[in-house]
């Protein structure tokens, strides 16, 4: 077993990998940007190191500092979380180069699979199911033109290199395509630094379904059942559940099967995610993730199972500590992403300091975060917040759970996603599974209503109080008396100019 | 003794009066009972209706929570000229982002919903449209540059 | 289904039950004593009710007062949780008579199995194994002199209205025995206002095993497999597991079968535990605990029921939502009772302000608490703090978990148990399941160890400079920059006048 | 400005010295460097080790905590000449509690070990024993009384 784990990230993920570590007796070092020096990451390691400046070209992906960071501290296993060097092939690679475990699959396997066209033909050719798509014969926009027109509209363009919606468009009509080349082209080219585009036929309103795989490096591979992740804004998955609400025990069979036939015809090994467009009863693949995945709570809460512990000991060269036929699917788990963000503006990324930040908790609640109260959440990453977990017998008891957890969940300081959250759990056609991968897109106006007068008239007297105490210097209006406890909300933050 | 508070959420303004715990919104029947609670929240008692939220003062607003919901609120006393919103022509970031592309120049002509400037932040790409139909008057930022919200980067005659 | 329920309990199964009952849309009102004005219980519920002063027998014994507080909220029904009034069946009668919902079994079946001597009558009559006893004839002091002689020495004195250890005394040898029956009848006397004795064959070194049931009002009762309760403190239950590690399969089955033949015996409907002890491969009755246990999370962890729904809904008329052939055992679970307490002074019960309380949180951990930073434990109710709950694929996980968890919990302001529970979940024989009732007991010095030396300077350095910064009213030494974010430690008390 | 203190957890005493963060403690090699943390605990840095401790003020007393476990310590500045732990011939209850039963009465002679007097709190019976064979010379409290930390129930000669 590795003695010493770098954890090449940050916010919950680096959190929730060292909790598996230490629970291993597996000592862990954080990595930080400037912008991180006191993040609730750092705090909760057994060492830090800096790394560079917050932005993350400078320092969350700056490999070379990373690896630094390991050989200063010991490291001999290097956990990338998701995002950031999780699927880039190259760091893998130069762990592997320096006898440092990375805990994820081989480097040629990420290779292979961070490519959608190679991915593509490798589990095409196992047989499991692709979306017809066409590759360009080279990238200038004539060719790419040429693809569109191969495929049919509607079209989706996509990056080749890419993930999490970036560099993707859907183009509608030939009018629209040389716009959304450029487009696509130039974000991809950001985000992934290679602007390679592929065209694919556009499934029309397609659920998201995804099949979480572990396989070890003995010839095991094992699947832990689906996950739907059908409810996006932006591309970026809002709301994922297990089971998948629509998904039969036929289509289960046979997409869980599909999966593990796509894992070892790549010669996977450790945890990854095999996600597919569905329709009806028909499936597609659409891409693996070859990491840890952001909504792999729901599949634990489940089936029980520790997935990066599963990862650690996968990474350590030890056998899965289960067969298929122990796994098994009990009661249903939500997993809702709390973002700072603006739903009535377009999901506009918010920034702010978390004046209150109190999380909820109770039975079947869960809540993966990494940030506490006081803490500042900037421009430089990503502007999840938490993700609240809830499970229960039911998918019914589930959602309760989630909305009651969510209502629960003070976060003051900054906009969120929360209202944005519980106006989607619910909805009719959430609560029922009539959902489509641009459900929320085209339901927009039903999950950004203002909140009621009520409620607002009572926020309006207590902003109004707030402002007065301020103003007037003055303690506590009501309890004078329990200032020495430290829990008199006056004295939460020091007085105000106005 | 009794404030008067003009208090504000950015879409609407109302005169609220503050008397100890006992609070007057204008045009609202009955009184607003404001009292802390052991826990760190708040209880409003309106016409029998007991509500709990949480808030918390910024450097410059004020912020509430109920039921998940936030709100950031502006307050100043009545008596106080300032304003809340200043309106001008002036195009801003709404965050700290990068200047991804600059659409236009000092006088160029736009129809209203034209993008001036397109920032990056959190790696997404925001537009920043005309609000009408105007001449551009000056443009203050580049490519490359990283603004903040109280950058004009776009003026509009 | 009930519209509002009366929690005629405080604490942490108050808030337990509060929420149960929010995530199925049911209105709550909390009752409350003098000292508990402001508990969180009392916070979280949608009404509160005082019912009197601090005393218990004041207030949460108080059945008029309790009474009186559920007709002028006009709830339906009653949660009696467990200790106060859940085992009272003159309270239950009263409840019914009156048309309000006992959340529990019928009140002829809580006097019934109240009565430690017909409970044993009516199990050993459907054919369950009891512990061989003897009532005396009175309970005059001869005749409890007799019965003791009957059944042989070393024989158990318990209080037939007991639970909880209350009024029971081991008696070895005859010279013994009157003291003995002098202080167990006073204990029981002052407990239940009801101080008569049986006598019981000492089961010398047993396990003790509980199993857990529910019943509906249609005929269908289910077992949630075993509970191991096996350590022990003064007879009060310290750390619970499920599933017990030394239980075969074959065990399981007849000591779950026999618990369900009990509650068929009696015609028991609800949420009930039938209690055994377990020696080798064969088991005795005990006593059946004909409410929620403390320690119903680790079978909720095991078996993924929520326990306090299910009662809601056989207490409102409906079926049970599942099969016993629905219900698995998945995993372990194991629970960690955090008492005010000084294990080193004969676990004398420690009062105090909770002048820092910050809970542990992760995948896998569940903490059932009543009580918040700047609240003050009192000498009016027991004196647990927090149940810590944790679950894994294994044992070994589930217990390193709780490890970790307990490390991790801040608790400042007055002595507890944490380093013992500690102990106690690293001793080799715990962690072996090589363990009687006795246990603790007989061991009591391997859990009470100091901490060493170094933890000590650490904390002695600690000490003076939060004295040191007291003295001199300075802000933190350190990064002063940050108090104004409400983080500074610095800030969270006032100066203390030395 | 460095300043000395006496640091005791009842059983043992340390004398301490404290110049901003550094500390270094009576009869132990190297300084400890004792930096407050952005969560509100504490890192105290020693021979290169690190730990994270928890403290916190009360009226009379500071608690720290490390690991899960919990010391209350008694600090007094060096020059002080107050002294922690008056040891007297008085039996107090170690904490609010109801006199069940008193088995002594003025001049009664008792052996080391002799229950004197029983408390009860938490539904928990306490005996209150002799510390030594001594006579009492006084008895301060009856059965039923509700009796505090600070009441001397007993006193012996």
């Amino acid at each position: 077993m590795m003695r010493r784990v770098l954890i090449a990230n940050r916010g919950e993920i680096a959190l929730r990998i060292i909790r598996a570590c230490r629970e291993m007796g597996i000592r862990t070092v954080a990595v930080y940007s400037e912008a991180d020096a006191d993040a609730p990451h750092v705090m909760a390691a057994h060492d830090a190191v800096p790394i560079g400046p917050p932005a993350a070209a400078a320092s969350y992906l700056n490999v070379p500092a990373i690896l630094d960071a390991a050989s200063r501290t010991e490291a001999d296993a290097i956990h990338p979380g998701y995002g950031f060097l999780s699927e880039h092939a190259g760091f893998a690679r130069r762990c592997e180069d320096r006898g440092l475990m990375f805990i994820g699959p081989p480097s040629p396997v990420i290779e292979r699979m961070g490519s959608k066209t190679a991915a593509r033909a490798a589990v095409a050719q196992a047989g499991v199911p692709v979306v017809p798509g066409n590759t360009p014969k080279s990238q200038e926009a004539a060719d790419v033109l040429d693809s569109l027109a191969r495929v049919g509209y509607p079209a989706l363009l996509k990056a080749s290199a890419g993930g999490g919606g970036k560099g993707m468009r859907i183009v509608r009509t030939e009018a629209e395509a040389a716009e959304a080349i450029d487009a696509a082209r130039r974000e991809a080219d950001r985000a992934f630094a290679d602007g390679t585009l592929y065209v694919e036929r556009l499934i029309e309103r397609p659920r998201h379904i995804e099949v979480q795989v572990l396989a070890d490096g003995h010839g095991s591979t094992v699947h832990l059942f689906e996950r739907d992740c059908t409810l996006q804004r932006r591309h970026q998955k809002v709301i994922e559940e297990s089971p998948g609400p629509t998904v039969t025990p036929a289509l289960r069979e046979r997409i869980t099967q599909a999966a593990v036939a796509a894992c070892r015809a790549v010669g996977y090994v450790n945890a990854g995610t095999i996600e597919f467009l569905v329709s009806g009863e028909d499936f597609y693949f659409l891409e693996m993730n070859t990491r840890l995945q952001v909504e792999h709570p729901v599949t634990e809460a489940v089936t029980g199972i520790d997935l990066v512990r599963a990862q650690l000991l996968v990474a350590s060269g030890e056998r899965l500590p289960f067969r298929q036929e122990d796994l098994t699917m009990r009661g249903a788990a939500v997993e809702c992403r709390v973002y700072a963000e603006d739903p009535s503006a377009n999901f506009l990324p918010q920034t702010g300091l978390l004046l209150r930040y109190r999380e909820p908790q109770g039975p079947g609640v869960r809540v993966d975060a990494g940030v506490r109260e006081g803490q500042e959440i900037t421009v430089h990453y990503d502007p999840m917040v938490a993700k609240v977990i809830t499970s229960g017998e039911t998918r019914d008891i589930a959602w309760a759970r989630a909305a009651l957890a969510l209502r629960g969940f003070e976060i003051l300081g900054l906009r969120h996603n929360i209202p944005f959250l519980l106006a989607l759990l619910g909805h009719p056609d959430v609560r029922a599974g009539r959902i489509h991968t641009r459900f929320i897109e085209e339901h927009l106006a039903d999950f950004t209503a203002p909140a009621g007068d009520d409620a607002a008239l009572a926020q309006v007297a207590l902003a109004a109080v707030m402002a007065d105490a301020a103003m007037s210097g003055s303690a506590s209006p009501g309890r004078a008396g329990e200032t020495a406890t430290g829990i008199d909300p006056w004295s939460t933050f020091g007085p105000v100019a106005w | 003794m009794a404030a008067q508070w003009r208090v504000s959420n950015g879409q609407r303004e109302w005169l609220v009066t503050v008397d100890g715990t006992s609070v007057t919104v204008e045009g609202v029947d009955g009184e607003f009972v404001v009292m802390p609670r052991p826990d760190g929240r708040w209880s409003i008692t309106h016409a029998d209706q007991v509500s709990t939220a949480s808030a918390a003062r910024a450097d410059q607003s004020i912020w509430t929570e109920m039921d998940g919901a936030g709100t950031e609120w502006q307050a100043h006393p009545a008596s106080s000229r300032a304003r809340h919103r200043v309106v001008d022509d002036s195009i801003r970031s709404p965050m700290s982002a990068t200047v991804v592309s600059v659409h236009v120049t000092a006088g160029s002509a736009v129809a209203e919903g034209d993008p001036l400037v397109v920032v990056e932040a959190m790696k997404m790409e925001m537009p920043l449209r005309a609000p009408s139909a105007c001449v551009v008057k000056a443009v203050h930022c580049q490519v490359g540059e990283l603004v903040q919200p109280t950058t004009v980067l776009v003026e509009l005659e």
